[in-house]
C-alpha cells in the first residue's frame, strides 16, 4: 500500500526551522524586529502541518507498523548505519502528543513571547527541537535515535540560554547540556557495548529484538546477560541524564530559566520522557537483564520521592513544577523497571497533558503578574483570572490522582503494575509510590493554595496590572485542560476501555509477555489499589489545606526565591555530589596547568639556557677583529698542515 | 746551473707569503687590499711557472688562467676600493679594526 | 744560466719591493713599492717566455689598478693612519703563523718531482689569442669565459659607480679607463 | 598532472603575487583569492578524480645511499582530503585576511602560498626524502608568516615554533638518511624491506626519531611547548591553517610513514594510544583553565588531534575512515572556529576571553556563525565531528572498554570547555566598552557558513570523506588477488635464473607501481626460490611465511599499510603485471 512518506514528519520542522532561522538572522541587523504574524503563522504552521501528517499515517497505520530507509548514513569497516525510520504503535503515541502539543505550545508562545527582541529565534530554536524531538522518536536505530537525543539537549541548551544576556540563564544552559552531556557519553558507550556483542545491526531496533529473540531461542542468553546489562546500564545512564533523575538530575530545576513555553513543551511534556521512550523501546532487552531493571525501579522510586520533598520546599512557582516533573519521571521509570512499558508510556502521555497545562497556566500566571515567579508574593488570583486558574486546577486534580481525572487511571496503573511485580519488592516499592503520592497532592496543593487562594501578597502598584491571558494564549491551555481530563479515559482498566494499551501492545508487549514469564504477576483486586490511590490524593490535599490555607504567608520583598537552611541542603543535595566531581576535574585542570605545564616549560627552558650558554662560550672566540679571525684561520692551517707533513702525510 | 721550476715557485711562494702578511698584519685598509693583489701576483706567477712544466698545447692553457685572474682582481680592485671609499665616509677611518658592526 | 742570473735579480727586486710594502708606513710609498714589484714580475713572465702576459701585467696591473689605488689614496687624504700604529699583536702573531705555512708548503715543493718541458711554446699574443678565441665546437671554450669576464668587470665598474657615487665622482672616470 | 600542479603551482602563485603592487592591497587580494579559489577547485577535483601518481623522476642522489631520490608524487584518500584542507583553509585565510593585514597583505599572500605548496607536497610526497623536505619546508614560511603578522610576542612565538619542529624532525633526517645507507631507493616499500634487516635496538631508535618528528608536529603530549604561544601569538587566519591543515601532516605521518614502514610492537602501539588519550584529557583540561580564545583554541585542537592518534594507534579496521572523517572534521571546524576568534580578536580588541562577552547583541551574524561553529566543534550527531568521533570511539572500544571510557570522559570535558568558550565570548554584557572594529564582511560570512554547511554534508553523508578510501580498498584487493593468481603461475613457470641486478631492477618497478611491501617480499622470494633450486624453494618459501608470522602480531599495522600504498595499485593493474613479466622475461 501507499502512503505518506515518512520523512515529511520531521521534514516540515526542519523547513519551519530554515525558514524562521534565516528570518532571524536577517532581521537581526535592522532595528525592528520582523513581522510577528508572519513568524507566527510559520512558527505554528509547520508543527501543525507534521502533526497532520502524523494524524493520517496513524489513522492507516497497519499492525506491524511503517518501516522505511532512507539512504546509508555511515559506512565503515566494522560498522554500517542506515538512517531508517519507524513507525509504530509505540513511535505512533508519542508523535501525536510531540507534535500536538508542540503546535499548541507554539501557539500559546505568539502570546507568551510578544515583543521579544529574539522573537523568529525563538520560534526557529521551537522548530529545530520538534525537528530533533521527531528524529528521536521515529528514528529505527539506536544511533539515529541519539542524533534527535542531542539535538533535544541542543535545542534545550539554546532555550534555556534564550534570554542570554543574563550568564545566570546561560550557566543554567551549560549546566543542563554538560550534564546531558554525561549521560550522552553513557548511552554512546552503551551503542558501543552493543556493537562489540553483536555488530552493527544490533543499534537497529528490529535486529536488536531479532538477536534478543535468537538468542532466546538458542539459549545463548546466559552468557550474553553480563555484556548486555552493561550495555543496558549505560543506555540506562543516558536516560537518567535526559530524564533527569538520580544522579544527573540537577539540570532541570535550573532549566526553569528559560521561557515559560520551553518549560511546559520540553522540561515537562516532550523531551524530557524521551528516556522512558527510550526504555520502552528497547524493552525487550531489558526484559532479559533483571538486575539492571531492579536498578531502575530502585532509582525512579528515590527519584520520585526525594523530588516531591524537594517539590515542598520550593518558593519559585516553576520550581515547584520541575520537581514535580522529576518526580512523575520517577513514576515512569518505577514502572519502566518492573517491565510494565504501557503503563509507563500512558503516564508519559497523561503526564504531558496535564504538566504542559500546569506550565502554560504557571505561565499565563508569571505573564499576568509581569514576571514575577515567587509564589510568596501571589494569591487570591482566582478572581483576577479565573481562566488560568480553573485550567490549572483541573490540571491539579489530574496531577494528584482525583478519581476520574487523567492522572488517576495512569498513576494508579503504575502502582498496580508495580505491587503485583513481586512477591517483595513489589510491596515495598509500591508503598513509597503511595507515599510520594500523598506528598505530591501537598506541594501541589501548596502551590495551588498559595497562588490562586488567600489575599494577594504582591505590591500594591503590580495588583493593578494583573490581567487574564490574552485568547491566544488560553485556548492552548483550555484544549490541554480537556486534556488532563479526559486522556486518562483511553485505557481505564476499571471500567474496561483498554484502547491505549492494545495501540501499543505490538511493540511493548513481547517484552511484556517475556518479563511476565520470568516473574508471574501477583492477583490482587484493582478496585483496592484505587481507592487507596484516592485516599492517598484525598489526604495529600486535606493536608495542604489544613497547613497552608490558614497559615499566614508572609509576603517577602526582593529575597531569592532559592530555598534555605536545611531545605537548600535537601534541594541541593545532588548538586553536592556534582560540585565534588566539578572540583575534582577542577583540581586535575589546575593540577595540569600550574605543575605539569610548569614543570614542561621549566625543562624547555632549561634546555635552552643550556643551549645558550653553550653559545655564549662558543662565541668568545668569536672575536671583534676580522685580521684576528683571519689569523686564527691561517694558523690553523700552518698546524694542519704541519700535522700533515710531520705525520709523513704528504710524500 | 740553470733556472729550475722549483725556483718560480719558491719565489711565488714567497711572495705570497708576504702579501699575505700584509693582507692581515697591517691595519691600514689600503695596505690590505694591496696585500691581496700582491698575493694574486704571486698565485699568477705560480700559474705560469707551472703552465712550463706542461706540454706545448696546454702551456698555453696555463698561460690563460692568469689573464683572467688579472681581470678578476682588477674587477676586484674596482669593487674594494669602492667600499674603502664609501666605508671611508662613514667611519672617517681606514682602520680595519674598526669595522666591527657584523659581531653580533 | 743567463736566464737565472736575470731571474734571481728580477726575483730579489721583486721580493725587495714586496718587503717595503710590508714596511713602509705610508700607503702611498707602499703602493709605489708594488708597482715596482709587479713589474719585476713582469719580466719574470717575459723570461719564462709569456711575453703577453708580461705585457698585460704592467699594463693591467702596473698601470690601471696602481693608478686607481694611488688616486685614491690622494683623494681620501686622511689615510695616512698616523694614530694606528703599522704593526700590532696580531701582526706578531699573523706572521710566525704564515711563515711556518711558507715554510711547510715549501718544503713540500722540494720533495715534488717536477721540471720545465723542453718543448714548451712561448705565449706570444699570436698564440695566447689564437687558443683564447677558438671558437671550433672542440676547442677549450675560453672565449665564453672571457665574455663572462667582460660582463664581470661591467657589473664591477656598475658596483663601484653605485657604490661610491655621493661624494666622488672622478674615482668613477677612473673605473671606466681600466676596463681595457 | 594535477599532482605536479598543487605541489609547484603554489610556488609560482607566490611568485606571481611578487608581482603585485605593495599599495594596492585590493588588486593583489583580488588575485590572491581568485588563484585560491583556483587550488581549491583543483583539490577538489583531486578528490573527484581519485587516486593517481605520477612518473617518477630521478632528483638528485644523496651521497653514501645507494638509491637515488625521486621526485614522485602520489594520491591517496587520506593525502587528497588533508590536500583539500590545505588548499581550503588557505583560501579562507586569504579572505579573512583582507581586513586585517592591510597594505602588508600582498607580502602575507605570498607567505600563504608557499606553506599551502608546502603543505601539498607533504600530503602528495611518495618519497621519503621528498616528504621530508616538504615537512621542513612548510615551518619556515609559518614562523616567517607568525613573525610578521603576529601578535605582541611574535618573535618568541615564531621562534618557539621553528626550533621546536625543526629540532624535533632533526633526528629524524639522520635516521632518514641511515635507512637509505640500507634500503634500495626512498620510497616507501623499500624502506620498510630495509627496516626488516635491522637489528632490534637500531630499529628502535629510527623508530624514535621518526615517531619524535610527527610527535612534535602534532604535537602529543610532553611535546606541546610550542603550540599554545605560536596559536595564540599567530595571525587568526594562519592559526587556522596551522592547526587545521599543517598539524595534520604529525598524524598523516603516522599513517602514512610510519606504520607501513615499521613493524610497530604492541607495547609500541599501546604506548602510544594511551600517550594519545592522554594528551587529549591534558588538552582538553588545559582549554578548560585558558582565557586567552586563541590559546583555548589551541588546547582544544591539541585534545582533538590526541584523540586522532590514540585513534591511529587503535589499529583497528575501521581506524582509517574514523581518524581521516575526525582530522577532516576537526580541519574545517578548528580552522573556522580560529577564523571566527580572529574576528572576534578583531572586533574587540583581545584576545582575552574574559573581557569579551555581548557579541550576540552587537553582532547577531557573527554569534550565529560563532554559535554553530561551537555546536559543530561539540561533536553534536549530524556534524562531521561526531562521526568522526563515535567511529575514533568505536576503534578504541576494540582495544577494550577502558580507553573507550577515555575516550567518553573527554568528549564531556570538550563540551565544557567550548560552553565555556561560547558564553565567555558572545554571551552575556559586555566586559569593557570596545572600539569598534571591522565587522564580519559578506565574503567572510559566506566562507565561514560553507565551511559550517561541509561540516553538516560530511556529517550526515560520510561516504563523501570515506568513499575516497573505500573505493580503492576494494578494487585493491581485487587487484591484489588477481595479480597474485598471475604472477604466482608465471613464477612457476620461468625456471631461469635471476640476477641480483634484476632482482633489484624488480624491486624498484614494483616499488614504482606501488606493490605493498609484503607482496613484493613474497615475490621477490619466489624469484629467489626459483632461482635456486626446487629444493631449497620449499625452504624459502617456509621462512618467508615465517618472517610474515612474525609479524602477524600486529596484523593490523600491515592491513593499513596495504590499504595506503595500495592508492597506486588500482590505477595500473595492467601496467604492474606487464611489468613483472617484462623483468622476468629478460
Amino acid at each position: 500500500m501507499t502512503h505518506l512518506p515518512l520523512w515529511f514528519i520531521p521534514l516540515f520542522p526542519l523547513i519551519g526551522t530554515i525558514l524562521l532561522g534565516t528570518i532571524a538572522v536577517v532581521s537581526s541587523g535592522a532595528k525592528k524586529g520582523p513581522s510577528e504574524g508572519l513568524v507566527g503563522t510559520l512558527a505554528v504552521l509547520f508543527p501543525a502541518l507534521s502533526f497532520a501528517v502524523v494524524a493520517i499515517l496513524a489513522c492507516s497505520m497497519p499492525e506491524a507498523g511503517f518501516r522505511e530507509t532512507l539512504c546509508n548514513w555511515i559506512d565503515i569497516p566494522l560498522f554500517r548505519a542506515d538512517i531508517g525510520f519507524l513507525f509504530d504503535g509505540l513511535s505512533r503515541i508519542m508523535l501525536l502528543f510531540v507534535t500536538g502539543i508542540g503546535s499548541l505550545i507554539a501557539l500559546y508562545s505568539i502570546g507568551y513571547m510578544h515583543g521579544d527582541r529574539g522573537f523568529a529565534r525563538f520560534f526557529a530554536y521551537i522548530n529545530l527541537f520538534l525537528f530533533s524531538m521527531v528524529v528521536l522518536v521515529l528514528a529505527d536505530s539506536l544511533l539515529l535515535t541519539f542524533l534527535g537525543w542531542e539535538g533535544v539537549g541542543l535545542c534545550s541548551y539554546l532555550l534555556i540560554g534564550f534570554w542570554n544576556h543574563d550568564l545566570n540563564n546561560c550557566k543554567a544552559a551549560n549546566k543542563a547540556f554538560i550534564v546531558n552531556r554525561v549521560g550522552d557519553v553513557g548511552f554512546l558507550l552503551g551503542m558501543l557495548t552493543l556493537i562489540t556483542i553483536g555488530g552493527s545491526s544490533l543499534l537497529n531496533y528490529d535486529g536488536l529484538a531479532a538477536f534478543i529473540k535468537m538468542a532466546l531461542g538458542s539459549g545463548m542468553i546466559v552468557g550474553m546477560v553480563l555484556p548486555l546489562s552493561l550495555a543496558g546500564v549505560l543506555i540506562f545512564i543516558g536516560c537518567t541524564g535526559k530524564s533527569a533523575q538520580i544522579p544527573l538530575l540537577t539540570w532541570l530545576p535550573d532549566a526553569m530559566a528559560g521561557p515559560t513555553p520551553v518549560s511546559a513543551l520540553i522540561h515537562a511534556a516532550t523531551m524530557v520522557t524521551s528516556g522512558v521512550y527510550l526504555l520502552a523501546r528497547l524493552g525487550i532487552m531489558f526484559s532479559q537483564l533483571e538486575y539492571v531493571l531492579i536498578f531502575i525501579t530502585f532509582v525512579g522510586m528515590f527519584t520520585a520521592l526525594w523530588a516531591a520533598i524537594a517539590g515542598l520546599l520550593q518558593n519559585d512557582i516553576k520550581k515547584v513544577l520541575a520537581y514535580s516533573t522529576i518526580s512523575q519521571l520517577g513514576y515512569m521509570f518505577m514502572a519502566a523497571g518492573v517491565c510494565a512499558f504501557d503503563a509507563s508510556i500512558f503516564h508519559v502521555f497523561t503526564h504531558a497533558f496535564f504538566k504542559a497545562a500546569l506550565f502554560l497556566g504557571a505561565g499565563a500566571v508569571i505573564h499576568a503578574l509581569a514576571g514575577e515567579q515567587d509564589m510568596r508574593r501571589m494569591g487570591g488570583l482566582i478572581n483576577k483570572t479565573p481562566a488560568t486558574a480553573c485550567v490549572m486546577i483541573f490540571a491539579f486534580l489530574a496531577i494528584v490522582g482525583f478519581p476520574g481525572f487523567a492522572g488517576f487511571w495512569s498513576k494508579d496503573l503504575i502502582l498496580e503494575r508495580i505491587f503485583v511485580s513481586g512477591p517483595i519488592l513489589g510491596p515495598i516499592v509500591y508503598v513509597v509510590g503511595l507515599a510520594t503520592a500523598v506528598i505530591t497532592a501537598v506541594y501541589m496543593g501548596r502551590l495551588i493554595i498559595m497562588t490562586f487562594f488567600g489575599k494577594y501578597r504582591g505590591s500594591k502598584e503590580s495588583e493593578e496590572h494583573i490581567h487574564e491571558a490574552p485568547a491566544i494564549m488560553l485556548i492552548p491551555m483550555i484544549i490541554l485542560a480537556f486534556g488532563a481530563i479526559f486522556s486518562g479515559y483511553l485505557w481505564a482498566d476499571s471500567i474496561g476501555i483498554t484502547f491505549f494499551r492494545d495501540s501499543i501492545a505490538s511493540v511493548v508487549g513481547p517484552a511484556q509477555a517475556l518479563y511476565a514469564i520470568a516473574n508471574p504477576a501477583l492477583h490482587v483486586n484493582p478496585v483496592i489499589f484505587a481507592v487507596l490511590g484516592t485516599v492517598a490524593a484525598l489526604a495529600g490535599m486535606f493536608i495542604a489545606w489544613k497547613k497552608y490555607s490558614r497559615a499566614r504567608i508572609i509576603g517577602v520583598k526582593g529575597a531569592s526565591t532559592a530555598p534555605e537552611g536545611s531545605a537548600a541542603s535537601w534541594t541541593f543535595l545532588w548538586d553536592y555530589i556534582h560540585y565534588a566531581f566539578i572540583a575534582g576535574v577542577n583540581i586535575l585542570g589546575w593540577f595540569c596547568d600550574i605543575v605539569v605545564e610548569k614543570v614542561l616549560q621549566a625543562i624547555q627552558w632549561t634546555l635552552a639556557a643550556i643551549v645558550e650558554i653553550l653559545g655564549d662560550g662558543a662565541s668568545i672566540l668569536q672575536v671583534r677583529k676580522v685580521r684576528l679571525q683571519l689569523a686564527f684561520s691561517i694558523a690553523g692551517v700552518a698546524l694542519l698542515v704541519m700535522l700533515v707533513v710531520f705525520s709523513g702525510g704528504l710524500v | 746551473m740553470e733556472l729550475q721550476a722549483l725556483y718560480i715557485q719558491i719565489l711565488a711562494l714567497v711572495i705570497f707569503a708576504i702579501g699575505i702578511i700584509v693582507a692581515i698584519s697591517r691595519r691600514n685598509l689600503f695596505f690590505v687590499l694591496m696585500g691581496v693583489e700582491l698575493a694574486l701576483n704571486a698565485v699568477n706567477l705560480s700559474f705560469v711557472g707551472f703552465a712550463k712544466t706542461l706540454p706545448a698545447e696546454m702551456s698555453v692553457t696555463g698561460q690563460i688562467v692568469p689573464l683572467f685572474s688579472i681581470a678578476v682582481a682588477a674587477a676586484e680592485a674596482c669593487v674594494g676600493f669602492a667600499m674603502v671609499i664609501m666605508i671611508f665616509r662613514n667611519k672617517e677611518s681606514v682602520d680595519a679594526d674598526s669595522y666591527s658592526d657584523m659581531k653580533g | 744560466m743567463l736566464a737565472l742570473v736575470y731571474f734571481i735579480i728580477l726575483g730579489v727586486i721583486a721580493v725587495g719591493a714586496a718587503l717595503c710594502v710590508l714596511l713602509s708606513r705610508h700607503p702611498l710609498y707602499g703602493a709605489l713599492s708594488l708597482v715596482v714589484s709587479m713589474v719585476s714580475l713582469a719580466g719574470i713572465y717575459g723570461l719564462l717566455g709569456s711575453p703577453f702576459l708580461g705585457v698585460v701585467q704592467i699594463m693591467v696591473y702596473a698601470g690601471a689598478i696602481m693608478m686607481l689605488v694611488t688616486f685614491v689614496i690622494m683623494v681620501l687624504n686622511g689615510a695616512k693612519d698616523k694614530r694606528t700604529p703599522m704593526f700590532d699583536g696580531v701582526s706578531f702573531f699573523i706572521i710566525p703563523a704564515v711563515i711556518v705555512l711558507a715554510a711547510m708548503v715549501g718544503f713540500a715543493l722540494t720533495r715534488a718531482p717536477f721540471a720545465f718541458d723542453s718543448a714548451t711554446v712561448v705565449g706570444s699574443v699570436k698564440v695566447t689569442s689564437e687558443t683564447l678565441f677558438n671558437m671550433a665546437s672542440t676547442g677549450p671554450g675560453y672565449f665564453l669565459l672571457f665574455e663572462i669576464i667582460g660582463v664581470l668587470l661591467l657589473s664591477a665598474m656598475v658596483a663601484a659607480i653605485f657604490l661610491a657615487k655621493r661624494h666622488l665622482g672622478s674615482v668613477i672616470t677612473d673605473n671606466t679607463e681600466e676596463k681595457h | 598532472m594535477l599532482l605536479h600542479l598543487l605541489v609547484i603551482a603554489p610556488f609560482v602563485a607566490a611568485i606571481l603575487m611578487v608581482l603585485n603592487s605593495r599599495e594596492d592591497s585590493s588588486a593583489s587580494s583580488r588575485m590572491a583569492i581568485l588563484m585560491g579559489v583556483v587550488f581549491t577547485a583543483m583539490s577538489v577535483a583531486l578528490i573527484v578524480t581519485g587516486n593517481q601518481a605520477t612518473t617518477p623522476i630521478e632528483w638528485f642522489h644523496i651521497p653514501g645511499t645507494r638509491g637515488p631520490v625521486y621526485y614522485y608524487l602520489y594520491a591517496h584518500g587520506l593525502g587528497t582530503w588533508m590536500v583539500f584542507l590545505s588548499c581550503g583553509l588557505s583560501l579562507v585565510a586569504l579572505i579573512s585576511a583582507r581586513s586585517t593585514t592591510g597594505k602588508s597583505y600582498r607580502n602575507f599572500a605570498i607567505g600563504i602560498f608557499a606553506l599551502m605548496g608546502a603543505m601539498n607536497g607533504t600530503f602528495l610526497a611518495a618519497d621519503a626524502v621528498l616528504f621530508f623536505f616538504f615537512f621542513e619546508a612548510m615551518v619556515i614560511p609559518a614562523a616567517v608568516l607568525i613573525a610578521g603578522f603576529g601578535g605582541e610576542k611574535r618573535t618568541a612565538a615564531a621562534m618557539t615554533f621553528a626550533i621546536y619542529t625543526l629540532v624535533g624532525s632533526a633526528p629524524m633526517m639522520v635516521a632518514l638518511w641511515y635507512l637509505l645507507t640500507i634500503a634500495d631507493n626512498s620510497l616507501l616499500l623499500s624502506m620498510a624491506v630495509a627496516i626488516q634487516s635491522l637489528p632490534a635496538e637500531h630499529e628502535a631508535l629510527v623508530l624514535l626519531s621518526f615517531l619524535l618528528a610527527f610527535l612534535v608536529k602534532t604535537p602529543i603530549f610532553p611535546f606541546h611547548g610550542w603550540q599554545a604561544i605560536t596559536y595564540s601569538e599567530a595571525p587568526a587566519p594562519l592559526s587556522a591553517i596551522l592547526t587545521g591543515a599543517m598539524s595534520k601532516a604529525g598524524v598523516f605521518g603516522f599513517i602514512a610513514w610510519v606504520l607501513p614502514i615499521f613493524p610497530l610492537n604492541l607495547n609500541y602501539v599501546s604506548g602510544l594510544m594511551w600517550l594519545g588519550l592522554f594528551t587529549a584529557i591534558y588538552g582538553a583540561l588545559m582549554a578548560l583553565r585558558a582565557t586567552d580564545g586563541k590559546r583555548l583554541l589551541a588546547y582544544s585542537s591539541m585534545s582533538h588531534l590526541g584523540f586522532a592518534v590514540a585513534g591511529v594507534f587503535s589499529l583497528s579496521e575501521a581506524m582509517l575512515p574514523a581518524v581521516l572523517v575526525l582530522l577532516v572534521a576537526h580541519g574545517i571546524s578548528a580552522g573556522v572556529q580560529y577564523f571566527l576568534m580572529g574576528v572576534a580578536e578583531r572586533m574587540t580588541g583581545t584576545r582575552n576571553i574574559e573581557e569579551m562577552g555581548g557579541l550576540s547583541g552587537k553582532n547577531p551574524v557573527f554569534s550565529f556563525l560563532f554559535g554553530a561553529a561551537g555546536v559543530m566543534a561539540l561533536a553534536v550527531p549530524g556534524t562531521a565531528g561526531f562521526v568522526g568521533e563515535f567511529t575514533v570511539l568505536l576503534s578504541l572500544w576494540d582495544l577494550g572498554p577502558l580507553p573507550a571510557l577515555v575516550g567518553g570522559f573527554c568528549l564531556i570535558l570538550s563540551a565544557t570547555y567550548v560552553l565555556r568558550f561560547i558564553q565567555k565570548v558572545i554571551f552575556g554584557n559586555p566586559a569593557r566598552e570596545y572600539q569598534e572594529g571591522t565587522r564580519t564582511t559578506a565574503l567572510e560570512g559566506v566562507a565561514f557558513g560553507s565551511m559550517l554547511v561541509l561540516l553538516l554534508a560530511f556529517g550526515l553523508h560520510p561516504a563523501f570523506v570515506t568513499n575516497s578510501l573505500h573505493l580503492f580498498e576494494e578494487s585493491a584487493t581485487e587487484e591484489v588477488t588477481s595479480a597474485e593468481v598471475v604472477d604466482e603461475s608465471e613464477e612457476v613457470v620461468s625456471d631461469h635464473p635471476m640476477t641480483a641486478e634484476e632482482l633489484h631492477q624488480l624491486d624498484s618497478t614494483l616499488a614504482a607501481s606501488g606493490f605493498t611491501e609484503e607482496e613484493r617480499k613474497a615475490l621477490i622470494a619466489q624469484i629467489q626460490s626459483v632461482e635456486q633450486s626446487i629444493d631449497s624453494a620449499v625452504a624459502e618459501e617456509e621462512r618467508a611465511s615465517d618472517s610474515t608470522a612474525s609479524t602477524l602480531e600486529v596484523p593490523q599495522d600491515f592491513a593499513e599499510a596495504q590499504a595506503e600504498t595500495s592508492a597506486t595499485e588500482a590505477e595500473t593493474p595492467a601496467v604492474e603485471t606487464e611489468k613483472t613479466e617484462a623483468s622476468e622475461n629478460e
